[in-house]
């Protein structure tokens, strides 16, 4: 997770779509397939771990929101 | 004070009562007449039960109502009756309660000439020419004389007549009576050093030169040309008051004033003392009247004007009640303002949260995980065909097994080490090693015998 | 009154009827017509006093021996 | 009223009809309206002194002409 | 309320009355509503003290009509 | 709160708009939207805390209004 | 099992199919057959634990998925 350039979300949730079509198309060698596999499980978790994050920080955001006011200073400019 | 009486009378402007304008008449006509020679032709004469003679006097244009008292109509030497013409002194009258005007005369002659003699005649007419009878030369009768000094004779009804006349009309008017003799040939000479005294003493401010009347011979110290210019040259005003029995003397046109009688010339040279006061009197109510009605005036202008300063209270109050409108409606706009803002504000932060990335993220997640089910099922569908395929051929291998032959009992026999298949005994030797393949295990045998096949 | 030239009655009675008609007229300031008023007052007084100074006597003025004037008491009843 | 120069009356009068005037016409500022309310209160206050003094002073003249000293200051319709 | 040089009394409302009437005009931006508000509100109050003044002075001066007389000397030009 | 320059309520308003508009789109990256949806979180407590602020001046000044006199000097030039 | 180039499960059932072919003719000598049959073995053998292994492996992916983090960096290119 750490990576210096994170891949965006897009861009991860495409590979993992073309990677399931690949593998749905059925005539890959095992070996292939496995490494596809691999790669798709990757990125599913990276995606799904992105949008936990997300999820995470839009909560927080709206709880804020509606309760307590932040410290933070303001930047308008958005 | 209510100034509203005059209406709309310009305030200044005096307005009369009907009696007020009569009175008024009344003293202008008695004082600019006091006493007047007049003559005319009567007509319409009368003598009612009070003794009075009423009758008209008129000329060719114009009358007049005239009366004549009982008590001078007695001692008249003629009979007047409708026709006649007459000369008579009488003064100016307002019937007040009528606002009827007339003359009242005090003695009354018939007109023409009776037996004037030449001389008279003469001596009038020189010193008429000398300017004696002239109204410029005649001097003005005092108001009111200090000292009246009466030339005439001491016993005679004229002196008495003069008194009592003046006495009622004046009562402290101060009288001189100056003896004097009123005929005769002393006559002239008494009378000029009376006047004459009577300049030098100076005290008097009024002569009245009388005498009870009489024949025209005994008026002759009154028709001679000495008493005359004395009379003439007098600086004390002269009445003269001699008898009307005749016409005038000679006295009567050079003196200042003519009066028919001694009491008449009482009549004309005292004044009415309160004829006076009254009218002091009535310049004293106009003078209070005046300022009074001048300062009631000023009052009332003052009172008008302090009434119409107006109280700015009217105006405080329009002010404050404009002043409450603009707080009020400022209050309500700028919290209308704060409203709207506010609700702005709300609307798009409600927007906000409508299209806020939560959504999003749990479609993303749904897909997530669809393309991840889809990945476990794919790569398990491949490893389940790899498996198929696998046990597929290895069950045809399986049947294809070339040692499937032994399970009958066959066996199949091969040299060693290099387990090359026997099939012909020849190609054995004696004490060869051979491995015989059995349908279950093998076995190693050695060759003992080895019997060739019949050809 | 006691000045040394007395005007006459008719002057003061002049003056006086003067004084009304100028009061009367109304467009004398306030202080004048006061001043008025008293004029008025004070000459009404003096004619009063004119009216009523003179005493009631009647003489009879004779020349003595020397022909002198000289004053006697008049009897009018005689 | 013991000033010194003290207007005269009829400046007095004429500068109230003025401010009465002034006032009526109903466009003065509000502190000019005061002003002017304030000065004729004091204007009218004064003419009336005035005037009462110079009723007082009449009265005073007239009782001594008529003798006794009036009571009664005015009864206008004489 | 103690400056030297203070607004006349209609100006002060006149300035309020524009402001009232550009606040209802539209739709200012917050701030500057809010000023115009304070400036508004800091003119009322004015208004009304001016008018509290004017009224115990109106009303002070009627005392003294109606009450004792007034040391103050006269000052006839208002 | 405390910047030197405060973003106007109008431009906070603005800005938010914008904001949502763009994540109305929906087709902005995952990362965009949810920095876009952090910057419109703020707007929003700006705008809604400039509101606050501003009621409650409102409220301090109509309580001036109705109480005591204010000292600070007055400036009619509004 | 452990050679340097493996031959890919493709190709060891590709073998495996053919020697069942050329047993199938049955015109192979014996010896010929037996070879060919223990070939076939062989390939057998490989083919199974390619298999197995590619499940082990999916399995291990999967329970990583559903365990614990992967220390493992992510290579995104698969």
């Amino acid at each position: 997770m750490a990576t210096k350039v994170k891949p965006s979300f897009e861009k991860a949730i495409n590979d993992l779509e073309k990677i399931v079509k690949s593998l749905e198309s059925g005539d890959l060698p095992l070996e292939k397939a496995l490494e596809k596999f691999e790669a798709g499980i990757k990125l599913s978790r990276y995606c799904t771990e992105t949008l936990d994050e997300a999820e995470k920080r839009v909560t927080l955001l709206m709880a804020d929101e509606m309760g307590e006011p932040v410290e933070k200073p303001f930047d308008a400019e958005a | 004070m209510d100034l509203n009486s005059t209406g709309s009378n310009p305030s200044r402007q005096h307005v009369y009562e009907v009696s007020e304008l009569n009175k008024k008449i009344k003293q202008i006509l008695e004082e600019t007449f006091p006493f007047i020679w007049i003559s005319g032709e009567i007509s319409n004469f009368r003598i009612p039960s009070s003794g009075h003679c009423y009758f008209t006097l008129k000329d060719a244009k114009s009358q007049i109502s005239a009366v004549m008292f009982r008590a001078q109509a007695s001692s008249l030497k003629f009979k007047p009756e409708d026709g006649l013409s007459i000369i008579g002194l009488g003064r100016m009258s307002v019937y007040e309660p009528r606002g009827s005007y007339q003359i009242i005369f005090e003695y009354l002659e018939p007109k023409g000439v009776g037996g004037l003699q030449i001389a008279f005649e003469k001596l009038k007419q020189r010193l008429s020419d000398e300017g004696l009878f002239d109204a410029r030369h005649k001097m003005p009768i005092p108001v009111i004389p200090r000292k009246i000094s009466i030339v005439t004779s001491p016993t005679g009804a004229a002196v008495r007549d003069f008194i009592k006349v003046a006495q009622r009309r004046f009562p402290n008017l101060p009288l001189e009576v100056v003896p004097v003799s009123v005929q005769g040939d002393r006559a002239p000479g008494e009378i000029i050093h009376a006047i004459c005294m009577l300049n030098k003493i100076g005290t008097t401010s009024l002569i009245v030169l009388a005498r009870g009347g009489g024949s025209i011979e005994d008026l002759c110290a009154f028709n001679d040309e000495q008493v005359a210019r004395t009379i003439f040259s007098s600086g004390i005003p002269i009445i003269s008051a001699v008898g009307h029995e005749t016409d005038f003397t000679i006295a009567d046109f050079v003196a200042d004033l003519r009066a028919p009688t001694p009491s008449a010339a009482a009549e004309i040279a005292v004044p009415s003392k309160n004829e006076l006061k009254n009218q002091l009197g009535n310049i004293n109510q106009k003078l209070y009247k005046t300022i009074i009605s001048y300062l009631k005036l000023l009052s009332n202008n003052i009172n008008g004007m302090s009434s119409r300063i107006i109280h700015p209270r009217r105006r405080l109050q329009d002010m404050r009640m404009r002043l409450d409108d603009y707080s009020i409606r400022l209050l309500s706009l700028i919290s209308g303002a704060l409203k709207r803002k506010s609700e702005g504000a709300a609307f798009r932060h409600n927007m906000l949260m409508q299209v806020s990335p939560a959504k999003k993220v749990v479609s993303m997640q749904k897909h997530i995980t669809t393309l991840h089910d889809a990945l476990v099922i794919h790569i398990h569908h491949l490893i389940r065909e790899g498996q198929n395929t696998l046990v597929r051929q290895v069950s045809m291998l399986d049947a294809l097994n070339p040692m499937a032959i032994l399970q009958r009992g066959y066996s199949i026999t091969r040299t060693m080490p290099d387990r090359s298949v026997v099939r012909s005994a020849k190609k054995v030797k004696i004490d060869q090693q051979l491995e015989i393949l059995l349908g279950r295990g093998k076995l190693a045998v050695t060759v003992i015998e080895k019997t060739s096949a019949v050809e």
